[in-house]
């Protein structure tokens, strides 16, 4: 029952909340649940973290007749996921305390956390599935109800892009399962059963497709990127947080723990294609990035470009290159979600996003010029911070496989830094314009310092001793592994 | 153990300095930051002072001291440990590095007195100096650029320092992105290291060499050069240098001249066993040193403000060093690194004087231009001596540094035998010469009638800023004795002078002066008149022969090209792609409405033309 | 085999006729006179080949379909009673303000 | 041959409800002005005395007109619920509507109990005939009988090619035993296809499938919601149950063993009327304004993805199928009965009347959402499993295209479910927006609860084994 706890209670607790009088109330209750249960998954998990003990951790119902199976587990990959989700739920909910917003607010991050807690942690295809659909309707409601202008039309194509994906992603599961019972006659849909046996043949190249059109959605990769800078934008801050911070990571995640497991050739054959896609992501993400206007979409682009350096990692297939893949999903988390945490603090003292609203904010508000200025630094890949070391480690990994991609990939590294550099000069730096509204911007109180350190404090631990991560995802990124 | 805790101050002194003035002198005492930062310096200067005697003693083993830290990452067949190098190359830059690096502290002090961002000045040049300090003694190429890209950070910083300056915003962020662009070259000569050997540290990798393909050896070699090339300014991707001016001279004087720059000439001496198994790349990097020495000097004997006149002196001195690398010629470059480090900051120095004794006459400018001073020598009599002193050592004039390090250049130059080679590597020098002398006459000595800013009354800078010129001066002087200890770290063979070699050297550099004399006291209005007489000629020189106005236009085009794709399709096709698609949705919808319109006798047709089509299929088809 | 050929050809052409008034008439009346009249094309049916076989259960079958058909009779007439109330006269194209 | 005689005890269950019939309509002729709640509560206790009857009561029995307990008993327990949702939210005024509903109740009872053809022919008029009655008497005004009368005259003409078809069936094989054999032994003749066709389209009509389904969307706007959610579940599984009936005929209908169809020519067009269902449904949907409309059509988008479970049934004929189709209609019964409830209570019958409603009454507005997810097929519902299942079978038996289509369909469906979400939550509140959230009294407010228990159970893959065993206890 220890893993179930993980996200059961944050979805009693979303009920709760929702139920309770007041709202200062509820804003108070939601803090103390998610930050409990931060607390309790790093307690839970951090012995189990040293040594090979993490699979020891699982529950498991009895099998159904249909061979679905309540089955919880957790592995290299999943737990540093569990923690990102849980502190990034806790910082989002002290982020917005300011913000006068029902209690469903406050109850949609709890079933947000739980959703996405559900999707880190089961091994059952059926239960994946259900927990996938799960974290899109609170995401809904969040970037619909309580986003700024344009939400309506964001949270819509939101939802479509995501429902369109599920969709194919349940029928791809329904095949595989379907498949793998016409190969050995055994029902099941537990991902351990399903690696063993090799799925072969044409119609394995459609479940294949099918799985990794449902992933695409949700990562984005570049064809299917669209709904992403309308979703982050219109979201308020804490929910691009929560958006950027781990829902991008579900469809990274489902590639690392259904498709390389079960199709090892199919995504051997795929590296080219989808490594490819990783690349013109980086670089697609990066170009946009550099010629926008408004402070958040910038940010929202930036995300595609990290994600494109999870993606090149991911289908490298060496084990530098995915354990790349899954520290830059971590570091993307921590990185843009400070991102967003500062872009948000600011739009609430200004309700402005322009690049040009602003100017010559360095000597205003020094504090928040220099939390800034550090954590863009992490998110360009600055060495010595964590963004480094997940796009080296990723390149790395794709170079033994491919020097052209690993290249086109590093530059990305450069476009980094022109779209990264000009937003801070024309914020902090340029001097204010006609319309900006500088002058109203007071620097942070203690709570906004209070989350940013946190935040720092990790960037530049993992930037600069990377190790405990890296062997804690040693056996399940080896075992994923073909070179 | 005395080693041990040498090397522990090489490091945790910036680091607690750095720490001390972020977390208690920023808040308490602003205006006294720049303390801890000047007795972390002279830590550090003792420190390796001692090590340089200690490995010129031969006290340490093998001449090289490495310890493994910690093991910063491990992933698949490859580990990553980070730790300290510490042997002749490293020590000997070391050393001129913290010397120089404590005098300009105190300069600085002096220099930015009133500056209102005292501590943040002090805050990011000491963060330079860390990253400085770690780069030179880091024992494996990832350590490196961990630092290296630091150096980056932390010119950008100073370069935009004076931020409110739209010059200075867009010269940092153009320094960053060239760098970058070097670092990224850097970065992926590590990648194909690692992918080669699964480790990138120096002493393995050196001796894993022939285990690596000819094509990757050759692919890391270019790569690596490409990334020195970006941060020692050579020719491609020295755009930066000259607007990098921008920042405040001390900062200049350091990071522009005497080391940041060298840290590419550094890296390229470090990996001198991969670059002489790869003979091509050699002969490159001689031919890019020897064309971005000669275009510097005659860009820098043209142009008319005093930072940016000794910024291209400083590439044309670098382009040397590249040469003497060319030329497989590690002692020389070395050599010629450590005498420049001196000369050239000293140089800085005496222009920061210029400027900032000039100060409140210019209204607030931060830079001289050569029409705006002149006949400076009888209101700044030491820095006018500082300078010469300078000059002569910059041009290679006997007794002083520069003849010494030159001529072990020339040397190099002159071994490999090709006449053409050592000729431009002459004219090189004699450019050198030239357009410091120029300077120097212009600014010190004659005044001249078209000289537009005010007859300058300047008055000697404070204690503070003399005391640093005056050591600098004597180290300018002296730094030529440094040769044999250099040479004896390195593990190379003493330097002799060839007669032939250095006569032709001190011709060609009195023949400089002299022109320069000439061009400059004894026909005053001539630097002025032939500006006027060709302006075309101005132009594709002040250009950088068409250079900068290339990459300016590339820029734009990279944004343009940006601006295309997040715009229009972004915008239009993918949003209208998603709103078609519910449109032909709904659209059915209302073509199928056509038929449900109400009428009951239409309802019971459809019903029962759909039962008998039903029917008629059934039995037809069964 | 004449006869069971014209027992198929009577009840067939009554029963299409029946439908053809559903369709093509438009005063209410007259469509339920064509319900009558599909019903009692399939009760003929019945009722020749119960004849046939001496099966009086098929006979009985007829009786409770006439049941039946007057059933559906009575329903359908109150309603059009209720609507000649309400619209004075009970046609088809009065009734099609429900569409869409 | 003289068919033995029928023990009367095997009505047993039908019995307490006939007898409700009859209280219902004395208890009007007593007391006037309180008539409709005595009746409704007589009405209520005959049909759970029914209920009960079904489990204690006789014997499985397999008699040549009707049988008894099994597969049978499990549908009339389905009907009897349905029934109980439409007594527990009815308002109106009189005994009639109480009365109609019963003898409709006990129409359905007869089909899901029928063994003959007539009898399934008797059973079909029984419970359209009320049916009529109750869509003009609930509320009797100009629209409720413009939808009667369509409804009267498009049922007259299924009940008259059913029939029909019987007809031509008793002329075949010289009986009307739901039984294969007969015509058939002699191969499937076009005569016998004939028969099964027109006797189809009747079922299919009663359903609302695609060349029948025009009827429908009048009928649902125009007639009172409690009735509309006991059409859209009571009156449409009986449809269902008469299509299974007719394709398999009874002997082999023991569900678990495999069939032997009475007519096998089913498989070839059920999918392609399945198809054009679903997709007609959704498209029309898509534009409608009126939300009674909209639930009609989405009704009948529903009965698409149905059609195909029956279609995988037929074809395949293990248990889990017909679970399946259970779990199905019993995910529609709360769902629909939800949705429809909902709009009673709210008084809201047009889209724009929904604007901005979440934020006039949260927890209403919470409620509806939760039966729009649910009707929409979103995970954590029940709508989700009873799709999951459907298209799951359709995978196992290699209906690969009508998987897709059901998936794309669903997609579709989310258009306009979504679309109601985010208006009622997403828009500012317009002025037709009712100002004060619904008071469900205490009959209602059990039967919404049980919609959002029920709707909730998305999270038990097993649940559709729970309800099987249940059903065949």
């Amino acid at each position: 029952m220890l893993l179930t706890w993980l996200w059961l209670a944050p979805a009693a607790a979303m009920l709760v909340v929702w139920a309770l009088p007041s709202r200062r109330l509820s804003r108070a209750a939601a803090l103390a649940v998610s930050a409990g249960v931060l607390a309790y998954s790093l307690w839970l998990l951090a012995p189990y973290a040293a040594g090979e003990g993490l699979l020891r951790l699982e529950e498991s119902g009895r099998a159904g007749p249909l061979g679905i199976r309540y089955h919880l587990a957790v592995d290299g990959i999943a737990l540093p996921l569990c923690w990102l989700t849980a502190l990034l739920s806790a910082l989002s909910i002290a982020a917005s305390w300011k913000a006068d917003v029902p209690n469903a607010f406050w109850a949609s991050f709890l079933g947000l956390e739980s959703a996405l807690m559900g999707v880190f942690l089961s091994r059952d295809l059926f239960y994946f599935f259900i927990f996938w659909d799960m974290a899109l309707v609170p995401m809904f409601f969040i970037i619909g109800l309580w986003g700024s202008e344009g939400r309506r039309k964001a949270a819509l194509k939101f939802a479509l892009y995501t429902f369109l994906g599920s969709l194919s992603l349940l029928i791809g599961l329904a095949a595989l399962a379907t498949f793998h019972h016409g190969a050995t006659g055994v029902w099941t849909w537990d991902m351990g059963e399903l690696t063993r046996t090799p799925v072969m043949g044409r119609a394995a190249i459609w479940i294949y497709a099918a799985l990794a059109l449902g992933f695409a959605v949700k990562i984005p990769v570049f064809p299917l990127h669209n709904w992403l800078p309308d979703a982050h934008t219109e979201a308020p801050a804490a929910g691009s947080v929560m958006l950027a911070g781990s829902m991008l990571k579900m469809g990274l995640f489902g590639f690392l723990r259904i498709l390389l497991p079960v199709f090892p050739e199919l995504s051997a054959a795929a590296l080219p294609f989808l490594g490819g896609l990783g690349v013109v992501n980086i670089l697609y993400g990066a170009f946009c990035a550099m010629a926008q206007s408004d402070l958040k979409r910038l940010v929202a682009f930036t995300s595609v470009s990290h994600l494109g350096f999870c993606l090149v990692g991911i289908f490298s297939l060496t084990a530098a290159g995915i354990a790349g893949g899954s520290l830059q999903m971590l570091n993307h988390g921590l990185s843009t979600g400070g991102l967003f945490l500062l872009v948000g603090m600011l739009y609430e003292r200004a309700h402005r996003r322009g690049l040009s609203d602003f100017g010559a904010l360095a000597s205003r508000t020094p504090v928040f010029a220099f939390f800034f200025c550090f954590i863009l630094l992490s998110s360009i890949g600055l060495p010595g911070l964590n963004g480094f070391v997940g796009e080296m480690l990723s390149l790395a990994g794709m170079a033994q496989v491919s020097r052209l991609l690993a290249a086109l990939g590093l530059l990305g590294a450069v476009l980094a830094a022109a779209w990264g550099l000009p937003a801070f000069q024309a914020v902090f730096w340029a001097p204010p314009g006609t319309d900006s509204v500088s002058d109203k911007i007071a620097d942070l109180d203690l709570r906004e310092r209070a989350i940013l350190w946190v935040l720092l404090v990790l960037i530049l631990w993992i930037g600069l001793y990377p190790r405990p991560l890296l062997e804690l995802m040693e056996p399940a990124v080896s075992a994923l592994a073909q070179r | 153990m005395m080693n041990a805790c040498a090397v522990g101050t090489l490091f945790f002194a910036p680091v607690s300095a750095l720490l001390l003035g972020f977390f208690v002198f920023r808040p308490y005492w602003p205006r006294k930051t720049h303390w801890p930062m000047l007795a972390s310096c002279a830590a550090v200067t003792v420190a390796s002072i001692h090590l340089a005697v200690q490995i010129h003693d031969g006290r340490i083993a093998g001449g090289s001291w490495e310890l493994t830290a910690y093991r910063w990452a491990c992933a698949g067949s490859w580990r990553v440990d980070f730790g300290v190098l510490v042997d002749g190359l490293s020590i000997s830059v070391l050393g001129m590095v913290s010397l120089v690096s404590t005098l300009i502290h105190v300069y600085a002090a002096g220099y930015m007195a009133e500056d209102p961002s005292f501590c943040r000045f002090f805050l990011y040049f000491h963060f330079f100096f860390l990253s400085m300090v770690g780069l030179l003694v880091s024992n494996n190429y990832l350590q490196m650029y961990v630092f290296w890209e630091g150096v980056g950070l932390a010119s950008y910083l100073l370069i935009g320092f004076w931020y409110e300056k739209e010059a200075a915003r867009a010269a940092a962020w153009k320094a960053f992105l060239t760098n970058r662009i070097g670092d990224v070259a850097f970065m992926l000569a590590v990648f194909l290291l690692l992918r080669g050997l699964g480790t990138a540290r120096f002493s393995e990798v050196f001796q894993r060499l022939p285990e690596l393909s000819s094509s990757t050896l050759t692919a890391a070699a270019f790569l690596l050069f490409c990334g020195a090339a970006a941060k020692s300014a050579q020719f491609p991707l020295h755009v930066w240098l000259p607007d990098a001016m921008e920042g405040p001279t001390p900062v200049s004087a350091l990071m522009h001249a005497a080391t940041m720059v060298t840290a590419g000439v550094f890296l390229l001496a470090r990996s001198m066993p991969i670059l002489e198994e790869v003979p091509g790349v050699l002969a490159a990097a001689a031919l890019i040193g020897l064309l971005t020495s000669l275009g510097a000097a005659a860009i820098g004997a043209m142009k008319r403000d005093l930072k940016r006149v000794l910024a291209y002196s400083t590439i044309s001195q670098l382009g040397l060093m590249v040469l003497a690398i060319g030329t497989g010629n590690l002692f020389g470059a070395v050599f010629q690194l450590i005498t420049h480090g001196f000369f050239k900051a000293l140089l800085f120095l005496c222009a920061g004087s210029v400027i900032y004794s000039m100060h409140d006459s210019l209204s607030g400018a931060t830079t001289v231009t050569v029409d705006d001073a002149g006949g400076l020598s009888k209101q700044l009599p030491v820095t006018s001596g500082a300078f010469l002193i300078a000059a002569l050592a910059l041009s290679g004039i006997p007794p002083l540094a520069g003849f010494f390090s030159k001529d072990a250049i020339l040397e190099g130059v002159f071994a490999t035998g090709s006449k053409a080679l050592s000729v431009l590597a002459l004219l090189a020098a004699a450019g050198s010469s030239f357009y410091i002398f120029r300077l120097l006459f212009l600014t010190f000595l004659g005044d001249r009638p078209e000289q537009r800013g005010p007859r300058a009354h300047a008055h000697e800078p404070g204690f503070r800023m003399k005391v640093p010129v005056l050591a600098l001066a004597v180290f300018s002087a002296a730094a030529g004795s440094l040769g044999e200890p250099i040479a004896k770290v390195l593990g190379k063979e003493a330097p002799h002078l060839s007669l032939v070699v250095s006569a032709a050297g001190f011709a060609f550099a009195g023949l400089g002066i002299l022109a320069a004399y000439w061009a400059t006291m004894l026909r005053p209005g001539f630097d002025w008149a032939w500006r006027r007489a060709q302006p075309e000629l101005e132009r594709i020189l002040d250009d950088d022969f068409g250079w900068q106005s290339f990459t300016a236009a590339l820029a734009r085009g990279v944004l343009g090209f940006a601006k295309l794709l997040a715009g229009p399709w972004e915008r239009k096709t993918w949003d209208a792609f998603t709103e078609a698609l519910a449109d032909t949705f709904v659209g059915l919808g209302e073509g199928l409405s056509f038929f449900s319109r109400g009428a009951l006798n239409d309802y019971l047709w459809w019903m029962i033309l759909g039962a008998a089509a039903l029917a008629s299929t059934v039995v037809l088809c069964f | 085999m004449n006869s069971s050929l014209l027992v198929w050809g009577a009840s067939g052409s009554l029963f299409i006729l029946g439908a053809a008034f559903l369709v093509l008439r438009r005063q209410l009346i007259a469509m339920i006179i064509g319900l009558e009249l599909m019903i009692n094309a399939a009760n003929l049916n019945i009722v020749a080949y119960a004849a046939r076989r001496g099966d009086a259960a098929g006979l009985a079958a007829a009786m409770l379909v006439i049941a039946a058909a007057a059933a559906e009779a009575v329903v359908g007439l109150s309603l059009i009673l209720n609507l000649l109330r309400e619209e004075g006269a009970a046609e088809s194209d009065r009734i099609r303000e429900l569409s869409g | 041959m003289t068919p033995e005689s029928i023990p009367l005890s095997l009505f047993a269950p039908q019995l307490p409800i006939a007898g409700a019939l009859a209280g219902a309509l004395l208890a009007g002729m007593f007391s006037k002005h309180r008539s409709g709640t005595l009746a409704r509560i007589i009405g209520a206790a005959g049909v759970l005395a029914g209920s009960a009857l079904l489990f204690w009561g006789p014997p499985y029995a397999d008699t040549w007109l009707v049988r008894a307990g099994g597969i049978a008993r499990a549908w009339q327990l389905f009907f009897h619920l349905a029934a109980l949702a439409f007594l527990a939210s009815h308002r109106a005024q009189g005994e009639q509507p109480v009365a109609l509903l019963l003898a409709a109740l006990l129409g359905m009872d007869l089909i899901a109990a029928a063994n003959d053809l007539l009898a399934l022919y008797l059973g079909l008029e029984l419970m359209s005939l009320p049916t009529y009655l109750l869509v003009y008497g609930l509320k009797p005004q100009k629209r409720s009988l413009e939808a009667a009368v369509k409804y009267f005259f498009a049922g007259g003409a299924a009940s008259g090619m059913f029939l029909f078809g019987l007809s031509i069936w008793y002329a075949g094989t010289g009986t009307t035993a739901l039984a294969p054999g007969g015509m058939l032994d002699r191969g499937p003749s076009s005569a016998a296809s004939l028969a099964f066709v027109l006797m189809g389209s009747a079922a299919l009509f009663k359903v609302g499938a695609f060349p029948f389904h025009f009827w429908l969307p009048d009928v649902y706007e125009a007639s009172e919601p409690e009735l509309g959610a006991f059409m859209s579940t009571a009156v449409k599984a009986a449809g269902f149950l008469m299509l299974m009936l007719l394709s398999i005929g009874h002997s082999s209908f023991d569900p678990i063993g495999n069939s032997g169809a009475l007519f096998p020519n089913l498989g070839a067009w059920l999918p392609v009327v399945s198809v054009a269902t679903m997709t007609v449904g959704n498209l029309l949907a898509l534009r409608q304004t009126n939300l009674r409309r909209l639930l009609g059509y989405s009704s009948i988008a529903h009965v698409g993805t149905l059609l195909s479970a029956v279609w995988v049934w037929q074809a395949g004929g293990h248990g889990e199928e017909l679970a399946t189709i259970w779990f199905y209609l019993g995910a529609t019964l709360f769902m629909n009965t939800g949705a429809f409830l909902f709009l009673k209570l709210a008084g809201i019958s047009q889209v724009s009347e929904l604007r901005g409603y979440g934020s006039r009454a949260p927890w209403a507005a919470a409620f509806f959402a939760l039966m729009l997810l649910s009707l929409g097929g979103i995970p954590p519902t029940s709508g989700f499993l009873a799709k999951f299942y459907v298209v799951w079978d359709l995978l196992k038996g290699g209906g690969i295209g009508l998987a897709a289509a059901v998936a794309f369909n669903s997609l579709l469906g989310l258009g306009y479910y979504l679309n109601l979400i985010r208006v009622m939550a997403l828009e500012e509140p317009g002025q037709r927006t009712p100002a004060e959230p619904p008071r469900p009294d205490a009959g209602t407010a059990l039967v919404l609860l049980c919609c959002a228990a029920a709707a909730t159970v998305g999270f038990l893959p097993e649940a559709r084994e729970w309800l099987f065993t249940l059903m065949t206890l």
